[in-house]
């Protein structure tokens, strides 16, 4: 049965989901209980499935992930939050060191299936550490997968799958979209759904690929539309995994069009914009009319709320770079 | 301002403990004046202010509780993009903020603005944060006021080194010396590094003092989900004493943080305090509390209010009349008034200004980052972008 | 193996405390067996052995040490990267080890061979660690004994959440429930990380033991760099009770061990146990402590052997002779030359087995870069590269 | 005077000169006092110094940048050591959320000029975690400065230019270089040394570019020599700074070869590699007669000991990328 929710009310759907598949899935973090997180993303979900399931943590997030790999272990299916971005680094040595590292250093023999929900990313107006966008420290580590949605239907089905998957996950979700509304399947089966590691075409186009994620799909759908009017035909690819890429869906788009632009939010210096364009440079090097271009935050910490808008990438300067691109 | 009798001697080695009450108390929420506490240890806490020093704190309290407000008021007005209120923690904030000497240094969270106030600081130096055109933005050495740290519990360590390099600076020994005092919540002391704080503070002997102020919930967590037993125990484990105040009660606050201060700055090393208190409004501006904690609970706290316990005090001595309260409540009023037209004269940065302050020595690549993005917004001028 | 009469019962809420000599000590360097020890809160320990457990735990003893030697010649061979020595720790791992039940569950450092031993696994199970060819490649729960952990501290924190899976699976609150024990070192105590543990150990009550073996020093740190009070008094902080032991001493090892996790499974939490001991030989075999030791202290604490004491008190009661300790002797020897030829025989690693186990459903991505990887070395095949 | 000492030694001796000339200068770090740290690097410095200014502290990463913060608002100019790579995550906090950020939060009131010293890089047959390259996960940190050296005049340089810097510093060093020789003039004035963020040309070449930093800039040469036999001219850039990058010296010497192979240890997704290729690719599209190649560590957490030889980019990968590049 299709509804119209929000974003975050389809991952409140797709928790609620996994918790009653399969008993071993647990929720932990902190306020995640009575106060269904700041965000409300686990509303109501340890009213019905109890204490033991939605577990309120003490302040602590290394404790959070660190316990976490304990409960896996056991066999339990543990679901981190972690309250915002910039609140992940004192778990960041249990998860690059141990999350990440477990499968590997035990030749296979023991699986760590956690999902580290992480909202992430600017626009929301708030105070420095709740704002950033750390993807590119997660997505450097090999043993994690890391990805994200920019709608409320990945964002039901994602999460789920994260939760399935025996990968490690690192979650991150779109928070300035928390609030965007978009039909949502509930009912439809995790089996019948694209795999996790998949980007999608998320407007075919022809002249030029944009290349986005998270919270920044919008802003490249919206200079798609806009410079449809204009006359240029723009494929916007939504990444999905942020690692490993799905590079291959890429790769065939800027080979058709010539012209890549990558955009996001974090500071351009060793984001994931430069793996992006290193790879499509090295595979499509005959095809493109112009070197891949990126859009991206600053090589500044994330600044105070109202230079905000300056700082995060809209659609003018994906406009603007999609023209310096056709001028090259 | 005020100046406590504060004991300056304590038995080595051992954990201060609780007296009899389960914290030290020296006014009770009815505004009776207990004379002098003895804690088990034998430490015995007492204050000798003059009259003009117990209104003095009056005045503090009421004057952060109405600062607090009116900041309360600008952020549902629009004008603040977050406010984080210190409703009902004044007497712990004001009680250990007097109990600072000159060359103390504070290490608060984002909630001091009371002990901010009795520092002497403008109370408009936090604002820039709140409505979001700065991220704090002042000198921490001039106000010896750290800044705000919104990442919990970071800050211990910056007050734990800091207090480090005042002993290697010889500045402890004697009761001139200089002390540090690091603000902190109940939620913070589940964070690894608040911890290892406590671990360093103890194996360097650290001239400071650990103020947790323990308001009952870490934004919906209540207390049980960060430890089992009272918080100021947990100073037992690491060799320095820990003691429970009444944290309502802005003499105890007082007193035991001036004796506490006092023997860091003599060499006898750390204190953890745990000022027992409760926030009366929501975590911050963003927090619905109704979700996780019911009203008769808020109630039962409305009776050990900070302010109310004073005033009761300085009424029954006769220390004060209406019509100083009146004078007291026009006074916080006016510096209201003023703090608003000030917060809302607050220009907007400049949004090339985000391209400073990045690093000391600059970088080449960010001058040209910044060029470009000059040019590109010159680009739109008169555009009407 | 081995079963100690321990005992079940605490005072509820307090903290165990050290016995007048400041640790639990049953059987003195000497070999005298002391019956029981009762410690401040009124718990009393002592053990129960059949002459036949005695004798085994002599046994273990001594063919840990041997074991031990024998990887520490394999390194100096270049046989292996590296060897990390329990020596002088033997007590404190045989006794906590043989006081696991079968359903326990272990999470050790990267020392705990004696432990491993005493789980009953194939001694040769953590030497593809240390000679590379591997970093470790077990099962935990086939094993009941979690991989090695070399970030200091950190699992800890795993064991303590494995512990609250206990709790959630329902295997708490009888004599036939499951526990979980940690080990770490001195120094891990300082670690963010552990002190976290305590705080959630606390928080959920969950059924573990921090086993501490306080073997004096964090490499060449000594133990006064990470505290100024005993550790075991680290837990009262956290609301749960602290002991410390003569690491050295095997049977106060296993009895309080045993009662520790025997209280865990019964539903009554956690507890510290600070295993004082002595680090007799290098930190690793990387290491050089004539840098930071004298010779004199590592010479005092020979006088403490754990294995000598055993085979005094052997003696002594007539339990043992020449010929047990020589048959003893022998089969360590066996077991080592077994434990060397089939070190030396293990075969390295396929290169591109290195690109196995990264995920446990795989990436595209990584299967191309295995590919390119084998194609690129397939292209010197021949070539005598 | 020119000596010929290891670079280990000359890290020593810079670390002696910068106590010497400044007061405020303090080392600390696990084993940094009697022991002279795992690596020897601080030698003989507590000894000389006293224990106030060589600083034996817990064992407790967090602990030490932490504190160092504290000591640097005081005064102090604090350089702590890290024992190996591996083991500063459980700091990650305090350098990215604090020390990366003081000086933009207090609007550049509040300077914390804090040196962090990492050894890092594989090579020396060591277990878990002491072998790993985390450099992307600081380079993508606006507020930090990244370095390495690669020989020992330049480590002596540095290391001292690091710690009168201003900026905090995180300062690789390459551990299995620590034991390689070189001439270095002990008595050289600071003053009349290149600035700290300045890539070098390591040799001279006009066929293509090798772009190297820390322990790989020696096998770049090694390439180079080799190369040479063959007829092939290869320039070798040693970066010294990740970030920011000084990339100027890079586009000139790209944009005259037409050629460009990067390499380093660390996995290549996400590797400064990539941030690399992407700018140069960016800066000299037209230069270009090939993609920006990578030879870089895989996409695996760091392998056990037997396996490391083939895990690190070596002579035959890179000559076998400069080919590649050559046959594009
Ligand atoms: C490391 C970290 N994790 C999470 C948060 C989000 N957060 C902000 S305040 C808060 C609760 C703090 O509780 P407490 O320490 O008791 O201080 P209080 O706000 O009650 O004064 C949390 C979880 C944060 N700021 N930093
Ligand atoms: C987080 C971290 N920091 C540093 C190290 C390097 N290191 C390995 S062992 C050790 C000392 C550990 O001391 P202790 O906890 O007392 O255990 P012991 O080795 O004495 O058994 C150090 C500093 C590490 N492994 N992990
Ligand atoms: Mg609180
Ligand atoms: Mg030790």
């Amino acid at each position: 049965m299709a509804e119209t929710i929000t974003l975050g009310k389809s991952l409140n759907h797709g928790l609620r989901r996994a918790l009653e598949n399969d008993s071993k899935v647990v929720i932990m973090g902190e306020d995640v209980g009575k106060l269904g997180g700041v965000f409300r993303i686990t509303d109501g979900l340890q009213k019905d499935f109890g204490e033991d399931r939605v577990i309120d943590t003490p302040l602590a997030e290394a404790g959070i992930v660190g316990t976490a790999v304990g409960l896996a272990i056991r066999g339990y299916r543990p679901v981190c939050e972690i309250q915002f971005d910039g609140f992940v680094f004192p778990a960041y040595n249990q998860i690059v060191a141990q999350v990440a590292k477990m499968f590997y250093r035990s030749k296979g023999k023991v699986r760590v299936p956690i999902v580290i929900r992480i909202p992430f990313g600017g626009g929301i107006g708030a105070v420095e550490h709740h704002s950033e966008s750390p993807e590119a420290y997660f997505a450097h580590t090999p043993g994690l997968k890391v990805v994200t949605c920019s709608n409320p239907a990945d964002a039901y089905t994602m999460i789920q799958q994260a939760i399935a998957s025996d990968d490690p996950v690192v979650f991150f979700e779109p928070k300035r979209r928390y609030w965007e509304k978009g039909e949502v399947d509930l009912d439809a089966p995790l089996s019948g759904a694209y795999p996790l590691h998949s980007a999608r075409v998320a407007r075919p186009g022809s002249d030029a690929t944009l290349l986005a994620y998270g919270p920044m799909v919008r802003v490249a759908l919206d200079a798609a539309a806009a410079a449809a009017e204009d006359g240029r035909s723009l494929e916007v690819i939504d990444l999905r995994t942020l690692s490993p890429v799905d590079y291959p869906v890429i790769f065939e788009s800027v080979k058709r069009t010539g012209r890549a632009v990558v955009v996001h939010e974090a500071p351009g210096s060793g984001g994931l914009g430069g793996e992006l364009a290193a790879r499509i440079s090295e595979e499509c090097f005959y095809s493109l009319e112009a070197p891949v271009l990126r859009v991206t935050g600053y090589d500044i910490p994330y600044p105070a709320a109202r230079s905000e808008e300056e700082y995060l990438p809209d659609l003018d300067r994906l406009l603007d770079a999609v023209d310096r691109s056709f001028g090259w | 301002m005020a100046k406590g009798k504060a004991v300056a001697t304590r038995p080595s080695g051992g954990g201060t403990d609780a007296p009899a009450g389960g914290f030290v108390q020296l006014l009770t929420p009815d505004g009776e004046h207990v004379g002098s506490v003895t804690t088990a240890d034998g430490t015995t806490y007492s204050v000798d202010f003059t009259d003009e020093e117990y209104r003095g704190l009056y005045r503090d309290l009421v004057t952060v509780r109405r600062l607090d407000a009116e900041a309360t008021a600008l952020q549902r007005q629009g004008e603040l993009g977050l406010w984080a209120s210190l409703l009902g923690q004044e007497a712990a904030q004001v009680g250990s903020g007097r109990a600072l000497r000159t060359q103390d240094m504070a290490f608060p969270t984002y909630r001091e603005h009371g002990v901010l106030y009795c520092r002497g600081i403008d109370p408009i130096m936090p604002f820039g944060l709140f409505r979001g055109v700065d991220q704090g933005g002042w000198d921490a050495n001039e106000h010896k006021f750290n800044s705000y740290t919104i990442v919990i519990g970071s800050q211990t360590l910056h007050a734990t080194g800091y207090a480090m390099g005042v002993t290697m600076d010889g500045k402890t020994g004697s009761p001139d010396g200089e002390a540090v005092i690091a603000y902190f919540g109940d939620g913070a002391t589940s964070q690894g590094e608040v911890n290892e704080a406590f671990v360093w503070a103890g194996v360097f002997n650290a001239p400071m003092v650990f103020f947790c102020q323990n308001n009952q919930y870490a934004i919906s967590e209540p207390l049980e989900r960060q430890t089992r037993i009272p918080l100021y125990r947990r100073a037992l484990g690491y060799g320095f004493p820990g003691i429970r105040i009444d944290g309502n009660d802005v003499l105890a606050s007082y007193a035991v943080t001036r004796a506490a201060l006092d023997n860091a700055r003599n060499g006898q090393g750390p204190t953890l305090i745990e000022a027992y208190t409760y926030r009366m409004g929501a975590h911050t501006s963003s927090d619905d509390p109704t979700r996780y904690r019911i009203a008769s609970e808020v109630e039962s706290w409305k009776a050990k209010d900070p302010i109310s316990r004073v005033r009761a005090f300085l009424t029954k001595q006769q220390l004060a009349d209406e019509d100083f309260f009146g004078e007291v409540d026009e006074n916080a009023r006016k510096l209201a008034l003023d703090l608003r037209e000030r917060v809302l004269a607050m220009p907007d940065p400049q949004p090339v200004t985000m391209f400073d302050h990045v690093y000391p020595n600059g970088s080449p690549d960010l001058d040209e980052q910044r060029k470009a993005f000059t040019e590109y917004h010159a680009s739109f001028e008169g555009s009407g972008h």
